[in-house]
């Protein structure tokens, strides 16, 4: 309950006697997204270590996203931390921010493009990398016919998790598009397409809060399928261990958000770029039956 | 036609100026007529082509998906025939939700004060949003568009600030549970079949609202206000009461709807809702209400509902590829209206 | 009709004025309505007189100037208010709601109910046979009362607004301009109308164009032009001429007939004839009365 | 008015018929206008007059029967067809925009443009004035031809109504109802307007009640009752009486002034002498003519 | 008041039935006064608060992000106030561009031929939402959902299919890339501002609809079929061809907006676009637009569309909390639209 979490809400570690600096994150986030939420958690924990102001925009549409950088230049910032999941949209106002003298930094999306765009570093994970693990597993685990469940249509990240699945799956990969701000019809489309086909004995939610509702709907179609999911929520860790969702795909938001922030303020404050112009990868990681304990405590604060 | 002035009632022989209807011609030419045929003949298609659309597990599943659009769609339906829009429907069915779990698990409450409460909120906001309407004369449209995105904004702060996280805590372990998910969220399993309370509450809604629009004071100032306001003020209806009372009707529903919702997922999400307001209005659309006010049923709304959620489901279960799914939906509900205009001329035309 | 002298008026606007924006639709007049008496509202088009019935009936309240109802002064907010205290309106627009059928139409915010408390719904049976009945009183045969009100003829729409002010007047009964459109069969119901109001005690406030509509049944005439009174008459104060004259104005008629005398084609000679003798009658003796219809 | 005969009309309308979903609005109805001559259609409350109109004009179509312009078969699917051809109307309901300027509803559809091509603009000083001189000429002294129409009284917008298509009309004018919110003078003004566009050798088409209106300016009569034909009557072959009687119902009056008589009340017993008096006169030798405005 | 019928000009002596207004009244008594103190005053707010927002670069980015409202708004506003609705015109957006685009790389033409078929396409959407309304009767609300939905799902399903992605290609290096560019997108730098030419286009596009609403025949016929479509037939406007007309409109700032969002990133998202026909459409009513028609104006919407762009815009230059920006948002737009109502109903009551 209520008790737990407070205890645990207390990640901050010293803080830096370094002059105060702004930084802006940008990010491709819809509003209220769990996955996000995380991430900013993680950026927000790094600039108060480091003494840094953080301003903290989002939109997920490419252009409008890219006005928000130009926003962050216009306001001066000292150092930019943007996703790149639409890097041509984003190119133009980014190079701009790195050309002008801003060091950018890259996280989540856009492993292919940080370099192209001037960025100094990239943490991240690739999507379709982690998709691809994910498949491997799949096929080893001796799963059939796989069901993805894409909770946005056009999200370029989750075409490339679904697609890596489809890749390295020795099965069959079908998709399902729901709408991910309405909760029941994402639990009648997915019960909707188990009835449809019975053959599928896996769905991989590629969001945590999903993955819970495909539980419903696999209840509700009476279907043997077994679910997976990508990233995780406080009600994820439980699943995982109550053995209710297989495995979990986490790229450690968490990590995303915290070093961006703070390698911008190592850049900034001392000269350092982290991954040797490689990027720096913070997953795939799987959360499964056997290693979920150790994440429990943490994420049920949400910072895993 | 040289009665006294008390004549008594006039003749009832059939009228020379009237050509005679069939009694089928009467029924089809009710306003529910054509999306009942619309909803009939989409069920009939995906009956055709999906097998596995067609067991009663199937018409379970997409009725509760249609409930869940439909409850507040009646609200949503009755607030347009009076001539108003709500776009804060959607999330405050989220806020109510919110407010109703959120309380409950700070102050260790009893799950049935949060809820009180979260009606409260729903009733309150709806209030506010007619009040503000009706006294300074703003189109509710924007009026409710800044409340759209004040709660939009509200949902999301303060579930971040209360819980530290972008969701409501589960409250599935506190008290009051049962009894409340007995009353908004429950599932009777009768064989393979699971049939849920909501599309009950639907039906229901949807019955009342009928009653009230056709048999009642307050149905015909519904249809007054929406179709000539002032018209309305001149003989006596009082308006501001009636549409202030309409945004309440939304809140309420909206109230409802979101409690089905928290008590069928235990924990509700912050950013959720948003877009859905205009599932709903296009449920009372497809119904049949006029955007411009005065003119719409209940029916036609669930019918409006029903349609939307079978075919958004009728695609996946007839197994279409996933990439098209807009595109199929939007030539379904193209094709449902239609017919449903066609049905409508055929029975005009028909003596 | 003479009663009254002594007696406090149903309804009285003392010095009332309206503005809309930087209009000026009515200034300094001033209104009594005495019960059993019929007020006649008289005047060019664009004068006011819509507007001052629309501040009797709590449509618009006034800039300036006092309302009393029955000696109490009030502001009517809103019609309801003087429905509320018997005073019914038909209005100039007619105040109907295209879309809904013809009873409910007629009933729009008295409906009747039956059963109580939270079961209490419409009448819909009574309301259906009384608006047949009262429609077919007035020369007014429905095919169907759940015809949209909007699909009927300018005359029959009128005739519902009527009827239902009416039936619904209880104390104060405002007619503008009830009869122009109607036909010759309906107008005279209506004038019957208002002389049955006023014989039972109600006060009428009566706007029409016709003087031999307004003279017959009105015992007093208020005439306002541009805004502005122009005087008030009770009708042993003024004759059928003089009242004809002034709504008219008989130099008007005069020059029409006189132009058209002027013109070239014979058959235009004919009606200038006829017109020239219209005028002669007006300014000379009594013009006879017409029928009610005309 | 004799020389008709053998003339194509500039309007024939033959066996029409109209129905609105199962209603029944017209049948077996047929119309000429001619040009120089003014066709009055008069009858009853919802006896389909202005459904004949709006055949007339475009608004709609007829479900039976044909309809000719100058001798040549036409279906007309708009009112613009109706207006190119030099048809113009005013209806009604007189179909204006409330929302827009009173010289813009003035001038629309058939806007007044300075400028050629792509640069071709609005004359909107030209239209302004001649807004304000035309409704001036009716006895319409606007404030202001910028106030939106739906602001103005209902007399001042039908002005508005008939000053625009008497401005238009080049071969066919159809008046439903013109004077019906009008002032005394502002209808006399109509009138005079009617018999200038027939001396104008257009044709003219005459809806009212009021059958003193239609006699003075009618040529020929078309009687509607119930969507049916009653009669078509030419001028000579019909007294102003006859037609008042035949539009009145002679019967019907004489019914309601016993029915006053009996009456209790003094007051009304002097209405109802003076109602009888009127029965007396229309039944009995002619109804003297009435000034045009009443 | 007894002039013959031929009588002269009437007086013009000041009518003793007005009252008198001073010239400022006039002013502000005009239909954009409200919006535009709306906007001074956001501007000013934020001018306070927000030390970024002070520089012209910063206004240069504002109204940079406006015109992208704004120039699909000033046709939304248009067929507004004609009485017609168009949800389509956002992803209509998407699709231009998507055919321009992909056309021309799939077929290696030159540019300008994917460009004239995207005008092709999006004037073809625009006429077939016309010719469905006015065809069938059908609201536009839903025959343009249906577009809206189809178009979104041929976006997505045409763009896998043909280039396996969910974006188009890249066509920077593609023949007529640079001459497009200057017209669509071009971006001028003037010491540290960047102007781009978007801007310019919107306020040409705001003036040329201002011009075409109040000095054309076709905007009077505008106003009238939106305001009484029934009374603007019977008068003789050509109600089918115009609102057809406005549709198309619609399609060509769609396209064009297209074109601009191609030639600025080179490339474009499939799913793009979705949920922005609202914006135009909220730009619209802000900017005092009637939803029922037959009432607004081409300067109020382009101030609509810039208040929407400079709060958002501000909001993030105030460096306020992500988690409140809509609730900020909607408090803002509320507030300019009561700025709004009070600057009105004060100068009406001003005499
Ligand atoms: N759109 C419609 N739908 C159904 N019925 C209609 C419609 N329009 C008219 N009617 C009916 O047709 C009949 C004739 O109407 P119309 O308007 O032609 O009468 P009218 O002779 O002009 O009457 P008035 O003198 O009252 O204006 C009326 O009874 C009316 O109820
Ligand atoms: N809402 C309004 N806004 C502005 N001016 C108005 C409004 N309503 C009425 N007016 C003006 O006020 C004046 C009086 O109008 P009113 O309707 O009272 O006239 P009326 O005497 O009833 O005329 P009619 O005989 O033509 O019905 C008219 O000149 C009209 O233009
Ligand atoms: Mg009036
Ligand atoms: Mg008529």
């Amino acid at each position: 309950g209520k008790k737990a979490q407070e205890s645990a809400n207390d990640t901050g570690a010293g803080k830096a006697n370094t002059p105060r600096m702004k930084i802006a994150m940008v990010t491709h986030q819809p509003p209220g997204d769990t996955f996000w939420d995380i991430v900013r958690k993680g950026a927000e924990a790094a600039a108060a270590k480091d003494n840094v102001q953080l301003v903290y925009s989002n939109d997920p549409d490419g252009d409008k996203q890219a006005t928000l950088v130009q926003n962050a230049i216009d306001s001066k910032v000292d150092g930019i931390a943007v996703t790149l999941s639409h890097p041509d949209a984003m190119a133009g106002t980014v190079k701009k921010a790195s050309g002008g003298g801003i060091p950018v930094v890259v996280l989540n999306a856009g492993m292919d493009d940080w370099q192209k765009v001037g960025a100094l570093e990239f943490f991240g994970s690739d999507e379709s990398l982690a998709g691809e693990s994910a498949g491997k597993r799949l096929s080893t685990e001796g799963a059939k016919h796989v069901l993805c469940v894409l909770h946005e249509q056009g999200s370029v990240s989750l075409e490339a998790r679904c697609g890596g699945l489809a890749k390295t799956f020795s099965g069959k990969t079908d998709k399902v598009y729901v709408q991910g701000t309405n909760m029941p019809s994402v639990r009648s489309t997915i019960a909707a397409k188990l009835k449809q086909d019975k053959s599928i004995d896996r769905v991989v939610a590629l969001g945590a809060p999903f993955a819970l509702t495909a539980l419903q709907s696999v209840k509700d179609a009476g279907s043997p399928a077994k679910v997976a999911a990508f990233d995780m929520n406080p009600a994820m860790v439980k699943a995982v261990q109550d053995g209710t969702v297989e495995w979990a795909v986490d790229q450690q938001p968490y990590l995303q958000g915290y070093l961006a922030v703070d390698s911008l303020w190592l850049y900034k404050t001392n000269g350092n770029v982290l991954g040797g112009g490689q990027a720096t990868p913070t997953g795939p990681y799987f959360v499964d039956k056997n290693n979920v304990a150790a994440v429990a405590q943490y994420a049920s604060r949400g910072t895993r | 036609m040289s009665q006294a002035v008390d004549a008594a009632a006039p003749p009832s022989a059939p009228d020379e100026r009237l050509t005679r209807r069939s009694p089928l011609a009467r029924l089809l030419a009710r306003p529910e007529a054509g999306s009942l045929a619309g909803a009939v003949v989409i069920y009939v298609f995906f009956f055709a082509v999906a097998p596995p659309f067609r067991g009663l597990d199937a018409l379970a599943t997409i009725l509760y998906a249609s409930s869940t659009i439909g409850i507040p769609a009646v609200a949503v339906a009755l607030l347009m025939i009076g001539g108003e829009f709500d776009l804060s429907a959607g999330v405050a069915v989220t806020s109510s939700a919110l407010v109703a779990s959120m309380l409950s698990f700070q102050l260790t409450l009893n799950l049935w004060a949060g809820i009180a409460v979260g009606l409260l909120l729903a009733l309150g906001v709806g209030a506010l949003n007619g009040y503000l309407v009706m006294k300074t004369g703003i189109p509710s449209f924007l009026v409710t568009l800044a409340t759209f995105l004040m709660l939009q904004g509200l949902n999301l702060a303060i579930t971040k600030v209360i819980t530290g996280n972008v969701a409501s805590p589960d409250i599935s372990d506190m008290d009051g549970f049962g009894a409340a998910q007995k009353v908004f969220a429950a599932e009777w399993r009768i064989g393979g079949l699971s049939l849920r309370i909501s599309v009950v509450w639907w039906l229901l809604f949807t019955a009342l609202a009928t009653w009230v629009l056709l048999r009642t004071r307050v149905g015909n100032w519904i249809f007054a206000v929406g179709g000539a306001e002032s018209s309305a003020r001149a003989v006596g209806v009082p308006v501001r009461r009636v549409k202030i009372g309409l945004f309440m009707a939304v809140g309420f529903l909206a109230w409802f709807t979101g409690m089905n919702l928290l008590f069928s997922f235990t924990t509700v999400q912050s950013g959720e809702g948003v877009g859905n307001e205009f599932l709903y209005i296009i449920a009372a659309v497809i119904g049949g209400c006029l955007l411009t006010g005065g003119y719409g049923s209940a029916i036609g709304t669930a019918t409006g509902a029903f349609i939307f959620g079978m075919t958004t489901q009728g695609i996946v279960y007839a197994g279409w590829n996933a990439d098209w799914f807009k595109f199929f939906l939007g030539a379904m509900l193209l094709g449902a209206t239609l017919l449903n205009l066609w049905v409508r001329r055929r029975t005009e035309a028909s003596r | 009709m003479s009663e009254t002298a002594t007696r406090t008026p149903l309804v009285r606007l003392t010095d009332c004025e309206k503005r809309y924006g930087t209009i000026i639709a009515l200034t300094g007049v001033s209104l009594e309505v005495d019960a059993g008496e019929v007020t006649c509202v008289l005047g060019d088009n664009g004068a006011g007189k819509s507007t001052l019935i629309k501040i009797i009936s709590g449509m618009h309240q006034a800039d300036a100037g006092t309302y009393e109802v029955e000696g109490e002064p009030v502001r009517l907010a809103s019609p309801r208010e003087a429905l509320e205290r018997g005073i019914a309106t038909v209005y100039q627009d007619l105040a109907v709601v295209p879309l809904m059928p013809v009873w409910r139409n007629f009933f729009l915010g008295s409906e009747v109910r039956k059963g109580a408390g939270p079961l209490s719904r419409l009448d819909i049976r009574f309301m259906r046979d009384t608006t047949r009945t009262e429609l077919h009183n007035m020369g007014i045969d429905l095919r169907d009362v759940d015809q949209p009100i909007g699909t009927l003829s300018g005359g029959e729409r009128q005739c519902v607004a009527i009827a239902r002010a009416v039936y619904f007047g209880a104390k104060v009964l405002i007619l503008d301009e009830p009869t122009a459109a109607l036909g010759v069969k309906q107008a005279g119901v209506v004038l019957r109308y208002i002389m049955r109001a006023k014989a039972r005690g109600l006060g009428v406030v009566f706007i029409t164009h016709n003087p031999h509509h307004a003279y017959p049944v009105g015992d007093r005439f208020l005439l306002l032009n541009r805004g502005r009174p122009l005087g008030t008459y009770a009708k042993d104060e003024i004759t059928r001429e003089r009242l004809t004259t002034l709504m008219a104005g008989g130099e008007e008629l005069e020059q029409l007939s006189h132009e058209l005398e002027g013109a070239a084609d014979a058959d235009l000679g004919r009606v200038a004839e006829e017109l020239e003798q219209e005028v002669a009658e007006l300014s000379g003796r009594a013009a006879p009365p017409e029928p009610p219809g005309s």
